[in-house]
């Protein structure tokens, strides 16, 4: 089954970030394709590369990236809520990228679940 | 249609909103702070006995757990990420939050 | 569907929504808003926002329309609940009781809250 | 002590659960969100009521215009962010939100 | 006084608190903590956080005894609202009525929520 | 009177952010020290540089650093609040600054009164 994941909640702050990479994971795991993450109102801050918790936690952006790289997943952030909030180029973690609105509905319409995590 | 809850009863009225819009029939999932709706012996134990009468209710355990809730209201049934994968699987998703 | 729950200000969710339902509206056929709880406030008329410095954008209700996206549904209960009636919105909108909307939520492929 | 509420009283508990705390005589001002508490005619309007009895009620001006609320429960008084200003003079400040 | 309002792990806000209390408790002598809602959870015996990857700060509150942060307040109903008793708390605490609660903090400076 | 400002949120997604700016506005029209806004949990994001919303909408980090330099309010961020959120020295607006929880006390302790802005 293909899988698109919308994600509208930064790191660390509400557990919604945290439960959708649980949840990828699994679903990974279970044999499944997560296609895209795609990040909306506050959710772009999941990707700055700057972010540099303690070391005994866990770090959010280095963990989508990796999910990236290793399963091909697209961590994608709206480029208007990224502006509003300071997201931009400079400072996306390895395997993110900064798209439009469109490509969500492309992802609703191309997989065959649309799973939203919030607050 | 899987309706997820994330928020705890005790603070929102996400829940009392879900509830209102079932289809009888249709997965209820609490996961985060949704969890403590669940938790047996609490003001909304008897809102989710109504629930379970009609639709199958389910709780995220690995939130149950970060929580301390080890005695959950009888019939609702703990699943891990896995498990919320495989009601997924099943249903399309109405996220409340 | 996309589902619009939150009031309108305090947070950015409905805004933004708007935002999401306006790009959609140009890709997809059908589309339709649920207006849900505090979401009914986002179609109240006479907003003025001049004095909190934010733009506001109850108007733009009114272009959807013109996207096509004409099944906008706003739940009975909520609208009751916080003494409103179809007259103080903005917009014509289809009042439905809780059911209807739950079987037109359970025939949707992906649902969106905001 | 001054009391903020910045929630709408619909969709969370912080309205009620600020109101048991309230000491008599000290004075609460809605804003942000909050200020649908204070609309005339909704199902709050009981609850303003006999918080009136009690202690002065104000709303800030410029959110309920931003929300086009043009009836407020009787009452309860409307100030600009002076007006807040000057509550925060007078009095410490609990916001709850 | 700091007040604890929010549930653990669902949102940052409790952990950050803590963070914050502990800090201050360095710098000033009379430091008061309320649980009041679901703040009261923060507190609740057995929690396993491993499961959902975020680290546990149960307790860290223990600890608060250390830094002569002994006042901690718990709002008689939000403990009998959720079933709870102070049996069923990682820490001693002192149930207060919120008449009690409201007194007290009228007498305080500066108030902050979590 | 001297007033500090606690803001517990971030720009845009939650109102808090306006509300403090424009109560700092009127407290200072009216004679009032605003001494320092300190930003805690998501609040830290008021002040990214990168920031960079539609030209007919506010600027929320320019308006902050505005109102440093005209009117002296010391714009300060939590370090740990900010590595969490990939707030750093790289991405600061002039008149903002980060540092310790420590630095809270100091403005609870001196000024007459503390204002929670949050969400």
């Amino acid at each position: 089954m293909k899988i698109g994941i919308l994600l509208k909640e930064g790191p660390y702050n509400h557990q919604a970030s945290d439960t959708a990479f649980k949840f990828a994971e699994a679903a990974i795991k279970k044999g499944h394709t997560v296609d895209a993450v795609f990040l909306y109102n506050d959710g772009v801050t999941n990707v700055t590369k700057l972010m540099d918790p303690p070391q005994d936690d866990r770090n959010i952006a280095a963990r989508w990236s990796e999910l990236s790289q290793k399963h091909g997943v697209e961590i994608l952030a709206c480029i208007a809520a990224s502006k509003r909030r300071g997201i931009s180029d400079d400072v996306l973690v390895e395997g993110s990228a900064i798209t439009g609105l469109g490509t969500l509905t492309d992802i609703a319409i191309r997989n065959d679940r649309l799973v939203t995590f919030g607050d | 249609m899987l309706h997820t809850i994330n928020k705890s009863p005790f603070e929102t009225t996400t829940f009392e909103t879900c509830i209102r819009f079932l289809v009888p029939g249709d997965p209820v999932l609490f996961i985060e702070d949704g969890v403590y709706a669940v938790q047996s012996g609490n003001k909304f134990s008897p809102t989710i006995e109504r629930v379970l009468k009609t639709n199958p209710v389910f709780a995220l355990g690995p939130d149950l757990d970060a929580r301390g809730i080890g005695d959950i209201a009888d019939g609702v049934e703990s699943v891990d990420y896995e498990g919320f994968v495989g009601l997924v699987e099943e249903h399309q998703v109405n996220s409340w939050f | 569907m996309h589902v619009l729950r939150h009031a309108p200000h305090g947070t950015i969710y409905t805004y933004e929504g708007l935002e999401m339902i306006l790009i959609m509206a140009a890709y997809e056929q059908d589309l339709s808003v649920v207006f849900i709880g505090d979401g009914v406030y986002a179609l109240k008329k006479g907003q003025d926002t001049s004095g909190i410095s934010i733009k506001g954008f109850s108007r733009t209700f009114m272009a959807l329309d013109g996207y096509d996206v004409e099944k906008l549904y706003v739940d009975r209960v909520s609208l009751e609940e916080r003494g409103l009636t179809e007259e103080d919105l903005v917009v014509d909108v289809k009042v439905l009781d809780a059911e209807e909307t739950g079987r037109l939520m359970q025939e949707q492929d992906v649902i969106i809250h905001h």
